[in-house]
C-alpha cells in the first residue's frame, strides 16, 4: 500500500502546471468566451481563436499530454490514469478550453484497447489500420478528438444520439443526431455511441468533416459544445454487441474521472482566488479575511475539496489497474469532485461579493466551468444513486 | 385571525387580473431590460400600467395609484408574478426612493418627483455603493462641498442598478469630512444627465449589463435636491434600507410562483419515467423543501402584513427576510438546474420546453447575487444575533 | 385577511406563560427525569411526581386551558386551535411533561366532535352519555386524556396496534397492544385507534384502570411513553367505519399542529438560552457571542424559527375553520417547526459546548423533548412528502 | 501508487482477524466503561490484549508492541472495529499521551510510564480544560509552584474523560505567573492518588459519568514528573493536540463501520417495503453521502499515512480531518435515527431488533459532542483558514 504520486508524476503535473499558467490565461479565457448567444440565432461555429488554440495544443502536445495513455509504440507516453489525473488537475486550474480530457482521456484509451483486444475489433469489423492511424495523431496532438452520444444515468450509460427520423430502421445509414459533443468546432475526429441493432450499443468514430455541427448555447462558451449530425456506417463502425458495451461502460467511468480531476483544479483556483481577494479587500476597516465568516466559508470549502482528493486518485488507480470496484470509485470521486466544486464556486463568489458578479472579474470564467464540468458525466446525485447501488449490492452479496 | 381576503380585497384581485391578462404582454417578449430597447420597452409597459392606475397601487390616488392596502398591494404582486409580467424597470424608484420620499421628502419634493416616478417618465438608479464601501455605508468617501446656493459633488458609486440608462440618481455623499463614520452624509437627488456625471456601464457575468459605475465631478445641485436634511444622510438612507431589505421588494409572489414552475419542471421529469424519473424522485424532499420554504415565506410576510396594517413597525426582523428569500431563491434555482440534468449545458432548452431556455440559468444567476446585494447576509446575520438575539457586537 | 392574534388570544398566552414560568421550572423537568432507564428492565410506572403534575394541571386547568376547545356548554373555554396554538407555545418553551396537546388539542375536539355529529355516534353505537363525561371530566382538568395507535406516514395515518395473537380474528374481545402512549402513568383515559373489520379503523375510548400499562424506554423520560394492553369492545368504541376514518384524519392534522406548536416554543427557549450564554461566556477574552460564528449559527436558527411561526398560525386557523388545504397546512407547519427546532438544538449545543452535553445544564431536558416532538405525528421529511403529494395534486387537479 | 496491501500487511490483517475474532467480547456485552465496573471491564481487555500484544500494535515490540507500520495500524483498526471490539478504556493514554511521551519523554519517563500503560495497569485522563479555559488553553489558571524537589500544584481542571476512575493524569499548568497567554505552561504527570486531588463526576445528559472535575489543592510532584521542560507545556501540548485532532485517534474504521451499519439499517426499510421502504427512499441521498463521506475519510487517512511513512509532517491539515470526521459522525448517526421513523421515542429497539436498543441514539450524542470536543469545529475552521488559505488573524 502506497497512497502517493511519485516524483516522476510530480514532476511532469509541475511541468504542465507551468506551461499552462503562461498558455492558458484568464486574458485567453476571456477571448474565447461570447456573451451567451441568443439561443434562436446561434453563434457560427469557428469563433474560437484557432490560432491560439493551436499553439496551446502543440504546446501541451510537446509535453507529451494527449498522447500520455497511448503506448510508446504508438507514439504515447506509456503513463497511466494516475499520472493522467495530475495533469488533468492542471488543466481544470486554468480552465483548459480544450479537450485534454476527451483526448488523452477517452478516445486515446479506447482506441489502444480496440487494438489490444482483437476481439473488440473482428466483432465490430474496425480497420486496424485506420483505428492505429487515428490514435496515432491523437497521441501525437496531430488531432484533437472529442467524444459524445453518452451520458451517466442513476442505471448506467444514458445514450444521447438519436436518427433525425424516429421510425428510421437503424442502424447504417440512418442520419443521426448527437447532442452536446464538447469542442464540437476544433475537434477534428469524435467518437460517437449511437444505438445499435436491436436495442444495443454501437462506437463510431467520426471525422469532424463528415458531420454537420451546429453550436448549442452555453454558459462555458469555450467548451464550445455542438450538435453533430452524421451517418453511421460501416466504414466507422469501431465496436458493436458486447464489445462496445464494455468500451461505453469504460467510458463513463473514465469520463467521471476527468471530469473530477478538473474540478478539483478549479475548486483549488477558485479558492485561492477568493483568498487572495479576502486578504486585499478590506471593509469597516479591516480585511474581509479577517471577519470569521469569511474564514468559516473558505476553510468549508477547503475541507470538502482535500478530501475529494484522495477519492479521485483511488478512483485514477483503480482504472490504471482494471480493479472491479472502479466504477463506484469513479462515481465516488465524481461526487465529491462535483460538490466540493460546486461549494468552492458560490463561496468564492459570495467572498468576491458584487465584484464576482461582474464579467471584469476572473472568477466567472472558472465558475462556469465548474457548472458545466459538474453536471456532465453525472452529477453528484446521479454519481452517488450509482455507489449507493453498488454498495447495497455488496453488501448483500 | 382570518385569512379568508375580504370581499374588497377579492374585488381588487379580480379587476387586476383582468386588467392583466388584457395588457401584460406574452412572456419573454420583451428585450432585456438591461439593453437600450428593452429599457425603452420596459418603459412604455410602466406607462401603460401607469395609465391605468397599476404601476404605483398602494400610492394615493391622486398621485396615480390607488390607496392600496398593504394586503392589496401583495395581492396586486401574486397576480403579477402569475402573469410573468416583465420586469418592474422602475423598481428603484418605487420600491427603494418613494417610501423614502413620502417619509423625509417636502411637500414640493413630492410634488416634483412622485408623478414622473409612477409614468416611468423619470427612472432611477441608487447610488450608494463605493469601490471601498459596500455593504459598509459608513466607508463612503464621496464629498459634498457647500457652495452658493447648494452643494458641489465629487466621487465615484458603483453597483448601480439601471445606472446606465436612468434618469435621476439618489445617492449618498460625505457632507462633513470631520464626521466619522455614520455622522456627517447627506441624502442627494441628481439628475444624470447634469454636467460632470459620467456613467461606465459594468457588464455582468452574464454579458448584460445590469449594473454602472457613475463618477461625479464638480457635480452642482441645489439645496431643495437635498432630502431629509443635511447629515442625516444616514437615518434617512436606513428607512430606505429597511424596504429594500423588508418588505416592499420582495414580494413573496416572486418566489411561490417560480416554486409553482419547480413543481411543474418536477412533474414534467417524472412524467418522462425511467431514468429523468427516477433523477426526479432523488430531489423530492428537497424540491418539497424548497416549495415549503416559499410558503413560509409568503405566510410571514402576510404576517408582517398585518402587523404593519396595525401600526407596528418592522424592525431587526428585515434581515430575517433578507437571509431566508434570498436562500430559498437560490435553493428554488439551484433545484431546478440540477432538475436539467447530468450533462445539461444550462441553456439549452428543457424537455419542459414551455419554459424559455435559459430562463432558469438567468434565475440562478440573479439568485446567486441575493446573498450579496442589499446587505450581505453576513451583515444581516449580524444585524439578528446583535439587534433580535442582544449578542455583543464584536 | 388579518393574520394577527387578537389581543384576548395575547392575554390567555401571557397568563399561561406566566403560570409556567413557576409551575413548569428545569428542576421540575429535572425530578421527573430518570437516568435513561436500561431497556431491558424498565422502569415500574409511577416514577412521575404525581403531587406536582396534579397540582401543575389544576392550575391550567384554572385558566381553562384543557377545555379550551371545548363548547361552554360542556364546561369548556368554546376557543378555537389559533387561541390553543399559543398555549402550546409556552407548553414549549417549559417543555412541559404533561398531555395538555393530547387532551385539549386532540381529545377534546374529538369527544366534542363526535358529540356534534350525531351520524357519528350512531355509526358506531358509542354512548353519547358517556362521551359527554368524559368531555366534561377532560375539559375541567379532571381526568387527564392522551392518545395512541396511530402515527403519520407518507400516504396517511399508519396504524400501530396490533393483536397481541397476530392470528385473531378482529375486532373485538381480542387483547390487543398499542405502542408509544405518552403520559402513560399519568393519563386516566386514552384515545386509542384499533384495527376494524376489513381491513377498517376503529376509535376506542380506554380508561387507564382497563388496561395493562408498560413502560417504554425513552430519551424523554417525562413525556413517560408507554404500551398499553387493551381489549376493544363494544363498550369501549366511539367510530367505526367512515366516523373513524375522519376522525382520524382529523387526529393526524391535529397531532402535527400540536406538536409544531410546542416545537416553536421549544425552539425559541433554547436559542434564548444559548444567547444568553453567549453573553456571559468569555472565550480568548471576550464572550463568546461576540464572535461572528457563533453568532452567526445562532441567526440562522433565528431565522429558521421566525418562518415557522407563521406557517404554524396558518395551519391552526385552518384547521380551526375546516379548510379543505388543512391537511397540507398542517403538514407544513408541521416540517418547518420539527426543523427549526432540531437545528436550534443543534446550534445550542454547539454555543453551550461541553457544558451543554452535561446533566447539570439544563439544555438537555429541552433537547430531549425536541427530539421525541419532531419524530412524532410525522418527521420534517415525511411531512414534506405528504406536502409535495397535495402541491403536485392540487397542480394537476 | 499501489492501493494493494503487501503480503506482509495482508498476513498482518489475516493474524489481527483471527485473534480478535478468538478473544473479542460479544457486541455490548461488557457494561458501560463509564460505570465502577464496567471500567474494570474494559481494564480486564485491555489486558487480555496486552497479553498477547495487541494493545499498542505500533509500539516498539519491547514495549509490549509489534513495531507496526502506521498502515498496519490502520488496518488493526479495521479489524477491530469490524468486530465492534469494546470501546478503549486506555484511549487517552495510547493515543493522546503516549505520541507525546515518545516525543518529549526521558529514557526513564518513558521506561516508568509506557508499559503499564499499554497493560492498562494504570489508566490515564487528561488535564487541559478550565471552567474557564475550553478550547482556549492559553487560559490556562491552575498554577503549579517551585518547591524544594518539585512542584506544587493547585487548581482546577474539567471535562477530564475517564477521570472518575483513572490512575494517573497529564496536565496543563501555568508555571509562571508572569509570562503571557501560551508562555509559562508546564505539562505534569499527576497521580490520581496523589494528597490533595479530588475527583467529582460530572454526569452527562444521558445520565453516564464519562468526564470528571479534578481538583487540586496542594499537590506536590517531584521534578521528574514535568514532561518535556518547565516553559515547554504550550509546545509540549500542541504535539498531543496534533494527534486528538489528526490521524492517530480518529481511526477511519470507526465511520466506514458506522456507515455500513447505516446501510444495513436503510436496506432493512427498503425490505419492509411500504411505507418504511418509501420513507428510506426520501433519505437515500444523504444515506449516499454519509457514505460516500466515510470512504472519503477512510481514503485520505491512507492517503496521509503514506505521506507520514515518507517522513512528512502533518500540520493544519489535522484541523480538516477534525471537521470532516465530526460531521461525518453525525450525519451517519443522525440518518440513522431519521430512518427510525415517525413516533420513535428513540431508545427502542428499531424494527432490525439485531443492532442493541439506544445503540444509534448513543452514537448520536457521542457524535453531537465531536464539533465540541479536541478544539472546537469553530477554531478549527480558524487554523484552516489561517494556516492553510493564509486569511490574516482576527
Amino acid at each position: 500500500m502506497r497512497f502517493a504520486f511519485t516524483e516522476q508524476q510530480l514532476e511532469l503535473r509541475g511541468a504542465v502546471r507551468q506551461v499552462l499558467a503562461s498558455e492558458c490565461t484568464p486574458a485567453d479565457l476571456r477571448a474565447l468566451h461570447e456573451r451567451p448567444p441568443e439561443p434562436a440565432a446561434g453563434p457560427a461555429l469557428g469563433r474560437a481563436d484557432p490560432g491560439r488554440t493551436s499553439a496551446r495544443w502543440a504546446v501541451l502536445a510537446e509535453l507529451g499530454a494527449p498522447g500520455l495513455l497511448a503506448p510508446e509504440a504508438h507514439g504515447g507516453l506509456g503513463l497511466d490514469e494516475v499520472d493522467l489525473t495530475g495533469v488533468l488537475e492542471e488543466a481544470g486550474r486554468v480552465a483548459l478550453p480544450e479537450p485534454l480530457g476527451e483526448s488523452a482521456g477517452l478516445v486515446v484509451p479506447a482506441l489502444a484497447g480496440l487494438l489490444e483486444l482483437p476481439g473488440a475489433g473482428a466483432d465490430a469489423g474496425a480497420d486496424p489500420g485506420k483505428v492505429a492511424r487515428w490514435l496515432g495523431a491523437v497521441a501525437h496532438g496531430e488531432a484533437v478528438a472529442t467524444v459524445g452520444g453518452v451520458e451517466v444515468g442513476r442505471a448506467g450509460p444514458v445514450l444521447t444520439t438519436a436518427p433525425l427520423d424516429p421510425d428510421a430502421q437503424l442502424p447504417d445509414a440512418v442520419p443521426c443526431r448527437t447532442p452536446r459533443v464538447v469542442a464540437s468546432d476544433r475537434a477534428d475526429v469524435a467518437l460517437l455511441v449511437a444505438p445499435g441493432a436491436g436495442g444495443g450499443l454501437e462506437v463510431h468514430l467520426v471525422e469532424a468533416a463528415a458531420a454537420r455541427r451546429l453550436p448549442t448555447p452555453s454558459i462555458d462558451g469555450p467548451r464550445r459544445p455542438g450538435e453533430w449530425e452524421w451517418v453511421p456506417s460501416p466504414e466507422t463502425r469501431l465496436a458493436s454487441g458486447g464489445a462496445a458495451a464494455v468500451l461505453v461502460g469504460s467510458l463513463v467511468d473514465r469520463g467521471a474521472l476527468v471530469a473530477a480531476s478538473q474540478l478539483l483544479g478549479l475548486a483549488d483556483r477558485m479558492i485561492a482566488m477568493a483568498a487572495a481577494y479576502a486578504v486585499d479587500r478590506k471593509q469597516f476597516g479591516r480585511p474581509i479575511g479577517s471577519f470569521q465568516a469569511v474564514k468559516h466559508l473558505l476553510a468549508d470549502a477547503r475541507v470538502r475539496l482535500e478530501f475529494a482528493r484522495p477519492a479521485t486518485y483511488r478512483a485514477a488507480e483503480s482504472i490504471a489497474r482494471g480493479r472491479p470496484g472502479r466504477a463506484a470509485h469513479a462515481a465516488m470521486a465524481k461526487a465529491l469532485a462535483s460538490d466540493a466544486a460546486d461549494l468552492a464556486a458560490r463561496v468564492a463568489l459570495q467572498v468576491h461579493g458584487a465584484i464576482g458578479y461582474t464579467w471584469e472579474c476572473d472568477l466567472h470564467l472558472f465558475m462556469k466551468h465548474t457548472w458545466a464540468l459538474s453536471a456532465s458525466w453525472g452529477d453528484a446525485v446521479t454519481q452517488r444513486a450509482r455507489v449507493l447501488a453498488e454498495a447495497l449490492a455488496g453488501r448483500s452479496g | 385571525m382570518d385569512l379568508d381576503f375580504t370581499p374588497e380585497e377579492q374585488a381588487f384581485r379580480e379587476e387586476a387580473r383582468r386588467w392583466l391578462e388584457a395588457h401584460v404582454p406574452a412572456p419573454g417578449s420583451l428585450a432585456s431590460l438591461d439593453t437600450p430597447e428593452g429599457f425603452e420597452e420596459h418603459r412604455r409597459w410602466e406607462r401603460t400600467m401607469y395609465d391605468d392606475r397599476w404601476s404605483v397601487v398602494n400610492w394615493p390616488a391622486a398621485l396615480g395609484g390607488r390607496d392600496a392596502s398593504i394586503v392589496e398591494w401583495l395581492v396586486f404582486a401574486e397576480e403579477y408574478y402569475r402573469v410573468q409580467a416583465p420586469k418592474r424597470v422602475s423598481q428603484n424608484g418605487i420600491f427603494l426612493l418613494a417610501p423614502t420620499l413620502f417619509e423625509h421628502g417636502t411637500n414640493e419634493q413630492k410634488a416634483r418627483y412622485l408623478p414622473p416616478m409612477a409614468s416611468a417618465d423619470e427612472i432611477w438608479c441608487q447610488g450608494w455603493s463605493e469601490p471601498d464601501a459596500g455593504s459598509d455605508l459608513a466607508g463612503i468617501r464621496s464629498r459634498a462641498r457647500r457652495d452658493a446656493g447648494g452643494w458641489v459633488l465629487d466621487g465615484q458609486k458603483t453597483w448601480c442598478s439601471r445606472g446606465a440608462f436612468a434618469e435621476w440618481c439618489f445617492a449618498i455623499f460625505r457632507s462633513d469630512p470631520e464626521a466619522e463614520r455614520h455622522r456627517g452624509l447627506t441624502y442627494f437627488l441628481v439628475p444624470m444627465d447634469a454636467p460632470g456625471v459620467t456613467v461606465r456601464p459594468i457588464p455582468q457575468l452574464d454579458g448584460e449589463t445590469g449594473f454602472a459605475e457613475v463618477f461625479f465631478e464638480g457635480v452642482r445641485v441645489p439645496d431643495d435636491q437635498v432630502l431629509g436634511g443635511v447629515g442625516e444622510g444616514w437615518r434617512v438612507a436606513m428607512s430606505t434600507a429597511g424596504s429594500e431589505r423588508g418588505l416592499n421588494l420582495r414580494s413573496p409572489a416572486r418566489y411561490t410562483e417560480a416554486a409553482g414552475r419547480l413543481l411543474d419542471r418536477y412533474v414534467g421529469r417524472l412524467a418522462e419515467g425511467g431514468e429523468a424519473a427516477e433523477a426526479a424522485t432523488a430531489l423530492a424532499d428537497r424540491v418539497a423543501r424548497a416549495y415549503v420554504d416559499a410558503e413560509a415565506y409568503r405566510l410571514h410576510t402576510y404576517w408582517t402584513a398585518s402587523a404593519v396594517a396595525e401600526g407596528q413597525a418592522v424592525g431587526a426582523e428585515a434581515s430575517c427576510n433578507k437571509i431566508f428569500w434570498s436562500e430559498t431563491d437560490l435553493a428554488i434555482h439551484g433545484l431546478a438546474l440540477a432538475l436539467g440534468g447530468t450533462g445539461s449545458e444550462l441553456l439549452e432548452p428543457g424537455p419542459d420546453g414551455g419554459s424559455r431556455p435559459g430562463e432558469w440559468l438567468d434565475g440562478y444567476l440573479f439568485a446567486l447575487a441575493g446573498p450579496i446585494y442589499a446587505g450581505t447576509n453576513e451583515i444581516q446575520r449580524n444585524v439578528v444575533a446583535e439587534r433580535l438575539l442582544g449578542l455583543p457586537r464584536g
